[in-house]
């Protein structure tokens, strides 16, 4: 709909005999919409602090949390445990995609790749990461590959699970489409196969990127001396509500960055589907 | 607009005023205008491409998507059989033909109608167990179940051997008798249409460019030379030299 | 950890080698210490590398034991009996105590706002957070032991005390009486005070903290002489903490923890001063009693504590500090 | 192919010309294939146990599992955690999963369901449980409530979220042609909206019902004498690996089974689908 | 098998022997036997659901899902035009066409053959942006482009107008003249069965019913008695009374 010298019929079909039909679709998207939802939390939250419903021992007014977080900037804590965790995070993510999306290529594509690989990863993903971090430590030590490893490993395993579903659910007939046509493997792969299984794996990735970050919370409360999760691990030891408030806002919008970086991603690179959202 | 005429109601009448329909920058409905009174059978032929569906999805109110402006009018009640036959494929068979019934007996109806487009039996196949003509006739089915006042047909019988095809321009002809719906129906198939319609459109470059009133009995034949003489002309005019043909 | 220097390994009774052979290197987990033996200039000194980890409490170190990932851990008195009773040995080579400890307590028992708890016998019948097999835990059956309280005449409520889940599983009425510890304390009084929260001393020594090492690493003779020359280095930097409390307080609490100065302040007045002793004979007959309680409570075989402690580092501490005191 | 009174073509093509087509499916199920990855993990372990490779303090034998679970159940212990751990986790699961799904459907089919519930669900998502338990345990206090709610938040999220996706993702051929047959909202959602999402509900279930077990960990550790999470968390403490290891056997099971009970659904449900796994 | 027939190999040949194909208990493909010689042009016929598309995917190899037995010889290369046009929606246009191509040339041979189906500059449309008769002459330039051995086209024509399908017979009728390959072709139109092939199929109960060589020269019209002989044989054998078609 580039340069286009056509308007949308919106007005000029108005005197038509009935509605242009029963809208099942949502309709056209909110200016900014997605801003609505947390900015009314954020009202809520300002609200409830300044009427005083909300006790700000438990939970700090959002100026608090503002003047809080400048004084972190200020001394320069903030920042510095923010870079410190987006590249544990950041490589942990890049890690954890690239296995995520080879196994579960590796599984969707063979019965065998899927009957050896398919239970231990249910299994890793049932088991608590909690109860699975004294084994890492044990195998990876307490340095900073052990905290990679772990990220990756809470990464890897949404990318497998959506890219494997993705793949899996791709329609037979495109799939005939390849066999008729003797496609080589790699074609195979690269025309149907891969972008056949992107929905799948960018709403796998929606999981990795928030994965990631969460993680954090686990690895960086062993052995390290820096990172969001460390200087949450500390407020909350010396009971600086402010800190941990402001620690969390910072997940909050970290997980609404990347999540929306993701959909972003989505948007584009599926501009070809015609769907309900459209 | 309430004028009555012979039972039916003017709501049976299309008017599209100066419809303009275009994707990016390039027009596919150009100031199209139509006027298809109530109860009246219009068949709608043109080149591939030419902007068929566009209209038929216009009218069905389906193109909210799509750039462009006009006036349209429309009865309430209509039906569309849509170029591919669209059937969901989570639903069975029966379930999809029912889908827009209401009532106690819609699936009595339902049953009914897959019977007569040669589909007894097949009431709880997956739609993707049936052959592609199959699947056609289950939509054409979901479309006359309804018993609209318009009838949006977007080659329905494209898919459909020579013998089955006869059978549906039976029924459907039977349907229209019984109802008097307005009917649009696109298809390619010369013939078809002088045989089924009482006016034949050809759509080119946007706009109306044949406007062909079939005055014809209602037994139509090859054998007859008027029928003959409205082949030769809509061919021409889609550029078929005739003795090719 | 993790250096195989092939050397004949050292006898756990064999006296303790003075010189520490290149490439020696130990890894520390004592992440608050550290920092006095950094600032005190004591760790330039080591004729050894140290690699420091910031590890603590008792589930982590003895994790990170199990791994190798670690030769020293700094804890109280629970971690070491919880190692002898899931099979890694460790010793117990420098103990710190508190001067005057029963008026500088690591815990106190906050009481919930609205809650009338004056002494520990009035915890009868109220409802006690307790974690099993954390530091705290202990203290609570202690508290009790004392008060001649049985588990039966509190209500136990399991809670984990990691964080500030006490402080506001009190300030919730989730729990009556609960064991706070450093500034935690001051936190929960100056939030909660209003309310009517208070907090009560317990009565009992809860001062002891330890350095123990796993026995595998004590037969590392380098790694022996090199804990010693530690041990030495961490007494002096006890020293240096006392004498020099505002630049600790400034550059440890405020610039690292990013506590204010008062906080800082408030923690540096509650420690009171070090007590490294020369002998530990009493300590290890208090450390009897606890290992005594515990072992009863949870079911396990009763320790001799004097098993948890390397004898042979006893002096050490006491002696760098009375050799400093000299120059 | 229900009483077949044909063969599959299979042996009796094969003096064909050429090779069948170039195979790009993945071939048939090999059967009982799901049992081999496990089962190979198991091996590893043993082999690793018995030749001592594996230090029993970290990682005990399985025939130590075996009769440390023996000796738990013969006290009773484990089927009564388990059975007070599977209430709470089946409730939470209930729960969540109709909460999950509701607001997935007016959150898909509204724009301003979407404005007001998605950020505040994608915050809620990126801010770590172990950090909101705290808040948690101030507004429902430490009972069962509390308990119930956490897994309730730890299964509607994956719920929400893939029902959303699955929803926006439907074609708009289906819902045009709901438009055109004038269907009501009711059956629109009923015929169109909730099978178009079912595939990505069923996904959404995979993740649900592991959380529902994994949350087990973090809350019976709050205020518990009983389920299995408090089994664990106790064990930790007093470093009973051998009990630890029978509750990470026991996630690993649980979870393989309720995943492979989402599976089987999914194969019943979607049995209409022509897809690469057929 | 390696006998030189005028340049062109015995690979050519479709052998079909004792073909049994089903679905449940319904066989819908009951001993079927055919055989197609190197570089024939067969035409298939048959009511809707008669079984050709099932027919055609045993040839083309791809039904080891459905029950059956017998025994199927054919050329290594073939192509498929399936009933549906089978774009793959997340490719372009012209990669939808070169899908199957290797070599360096394999855009430019994309676009020619884009271009010779009429659909010059529509290269880097999404499938989902084509009329149905587009995306039905897209994927009549795949399966032609890479020159096949056997080409099974399944109702290539259905969705297309009278002019564009005669183009489209001419497309197919050079590209036979080139290279000479054995054709399968379903349609539903008798008149392009005769225009066509050499030979017409009426595939009727799971066997063939009617097995008709055309004896006409390559320029064929409905001027041509014979060509209306053979397409009255045909209509009956559908069961269609002349007088209606
Ligand atoms: N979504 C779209 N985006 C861009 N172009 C489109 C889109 N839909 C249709 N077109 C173009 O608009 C023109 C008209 O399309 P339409 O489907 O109305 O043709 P038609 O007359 O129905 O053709 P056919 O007989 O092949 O079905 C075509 O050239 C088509 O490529
Ligand atoms: N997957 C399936 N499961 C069950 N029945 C099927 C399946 N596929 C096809 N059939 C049935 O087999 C019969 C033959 O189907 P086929 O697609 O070969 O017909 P066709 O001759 O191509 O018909 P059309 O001209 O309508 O395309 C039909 O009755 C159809 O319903
Ligand atoms: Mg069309
Ligand atoms: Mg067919």
């Amino acid at each position: 709909m580039t340069a286009s010298v056509l308007a949308r019929p919106q007005g000029t079909t108005t005197p038509s005999v009935r509605k242009p039909g029963r809208r099942l679709k949502p309709g056209r998207p909110i200016p900014l919409g997605a801003a609505i939802g947390p900015f009314l939390l954020l009202s809520v939250w300002a609200a409830g602090s300044a009427a005083g419903w909300i006790d700000p021992r438990t939970l700090s007014a959002p100026w608090t949390v503002v003047t809080t977080t400048g004084d972190l900037i200020a001394d320069g804590r903030l920042q510095d445990n923010l870079a410190i965790s987006a590249q544990r995070a950041g490589l942990g993510l890049v890690i954890g995609t690239v296995i995520g999306t080879v196994l579960a290529v590796v599984a969707g594509l063979s019965r065998w790749g899927e009957a050896l690989l398919d239970g231990p990863i249910q299994i890793k993903r049932a088991i608590p990461s909690l109860a699975l971090l004294p084994l890492l430590v044990l195998w990876f030590g307490i340095g900073e590959q052990m905290k990679v490893i772990t990220i990756t490993l809470g990464v890897f395993v949404p990318v497998y699970i959506h890219t494997h579903n993705g793949l899996r659910s791709i329609d037979s007939r495109y799939v005939e489409l390849g066999e008729s046509l003797r496609l080589p493997r790699a074609v195979f792969l690269r025309r149907i196969v891969l972008p056949g299984a992107l929905p799948g794996f960018l709403l796998g990735m929606r999981f990795a990127v928030v994965n990631a970050w969460l993680a954090l919370v686990v690895v960086e409360q062993i052995n390290s001396t820096s990172g969001i999760g460390y200087m949450m691990q500390l407020a909350r030891e010396y009971g600086q509500t402010d800190v941990i408030i402001v620690g969390l806002v910072l997940y909050g919008l970290l997980g609404l960055l990347s999540d929306g970086a993701v959909r972003l991603a989505q948007r584009r690179a599926l501009s070809w589907r015609r769907t309900l959202a459209d | 607009m309430a004028t009555n005429l012979g039972g039916l109601t003017a709501t049976g009448t299309v008017r599209v005023h100066r419809l303009v329909r275009g994707f990016g920058s390039r027009a596919v409905l150009d100031g199209f205008d139509l006027e298809i009174g109530a109860g009246e059978f219009v068949a709608l032929l043109g080149r591939s491409g030419s902007g068929k569906s566009t209209l038929l999805r216009a009218l069905a109110g389906l193109d909210s998507d799509v750039d462009g402006s006009g006036v349209i009018e429309v009865p309430e009640k209509s039906s569309v059989v849509f170029q591919d036959a669209r059937l969901l494929p989570w639903q069975r068979v029966l379930d999809n033909v029912v889908l827009g019934l209401r009532g106690s007996n819609a699936h009595e109806r339902g049953r009914a109608a897959l019977a007569e487009v040669g589909l007894a039996g097949r009431e709880n196949a997956w739609p993707n167990e049936l052959s592609g003509g199959e699947q056609q006739r289950v939509a054409l089915a979901r479309a006359l179940v309804s018993e609209p006042e318009l009838l949006l047909a977007d080659e329905p019988f494209g898919a459909l051997d020579a013998l089955t095809r006869l059978r549906m321009h039976d029924l459907l002809r039977e349907l229209y008798a019984r109802h008097r719906p307005t009917v649009l129906l696109v298809t390619h198939d010369v013939d078809e249409a002088v045989t089924l319609a009482d006016r034949v459109l050809l759509l080119d470059s946007g706009r109306i460019a044949v406007d062909l009133t079939i005055d014809l009995p209602a037994q139509r034949s090859h054998r007859q030379p008027q029928f003959l003489a409205y082949r030769e002309t809509l061919l021409r005019a889609l550029g078929v030299n005739h003795s090719e043909g | 950890a993790g250096d195989d220097t092939p050397q004949a390994a050292l006898a756990l009774g064999a006296p303790l080698p003075d010189s520490v052979p290149k490439g020696t290197k130990l890894v520390v987990g004592d992440k608050e210490h550290q920092k006095a033996i950094e600032f005190s200039g004591e760790a330039e000194k080591f004729s050894f590398e140290v690699e420091w980890a910031n590890i603590s409490g008792g589930p982590q170190t003895l994790e990170a034991f199990r791994a190798k990932a670690l030769d020293i851990g700094s804890v109280a008195d629970i971690p070491p009996i919880h190692s002898h009773w899931t099979n890694i040995p460790t010793k117990i080579v420098a103990s710190k105590f508190r001067q005057d400890p029963l008026n500088h307590p690591i815990y106190r028992l906050g009481v919930a706002p609205g809650v009338t708890v004056t002494t520990i016998a009035d915890i009868r019948g109220k409802k006690v957070a307790y974690s099993p097999g954390q530091a705290q835990g202990a203290l609570v059956l202690r508290v009790l032991h004392k008060a001649g309280l049985a588990k039966e005449d509190v209500k136990l409520v399991e809670l984990p005390s990691t964080g500030d889940v006490y402080a506001t599983a009190l300030a919730s009425h989730q729990v009556d009486v609960a064991p706070i510890g450093g500034v935690q304390v001051k936190r929960y009084e100056t939030k909660y005070g209003r309310d009517g929260a208070t907090t009560i001393a317990h009565g009992l020594r809860d001062d002891p903290g330890h350095l123990y090492v796993p026995a595998t690493v004590l037969t590392d003779p380098g790694k022996a002489a090199a804990i010693r020359e530690y041990v030495q280095a961490w007494a002096r930097a006890w020293r240096w903490r006392e004498a020099n409390p505002d630049e600790w307080i400034e550059r440890y609490y405020v610039k690292d923890q990013g506590l204010s100065a008062e906080d800082g302040k408030w923690l540096v007045e509650n420690a009171g001063v070090a007590d490294i002793p020369p002998s530990w004979t009493e300590a290890i007959a208090r450390h009897q009693e606890t290992i005594d309680l515990l072992a009863r409570e949870t079911g396990n075989k009763r320790l001799d504590a004097a098993d948890l402690y390397d004898r042979r580092y006893e002096s050490v501490a006491a002696e760098a500090l009375a050799t400093e005191n000299l120059r």
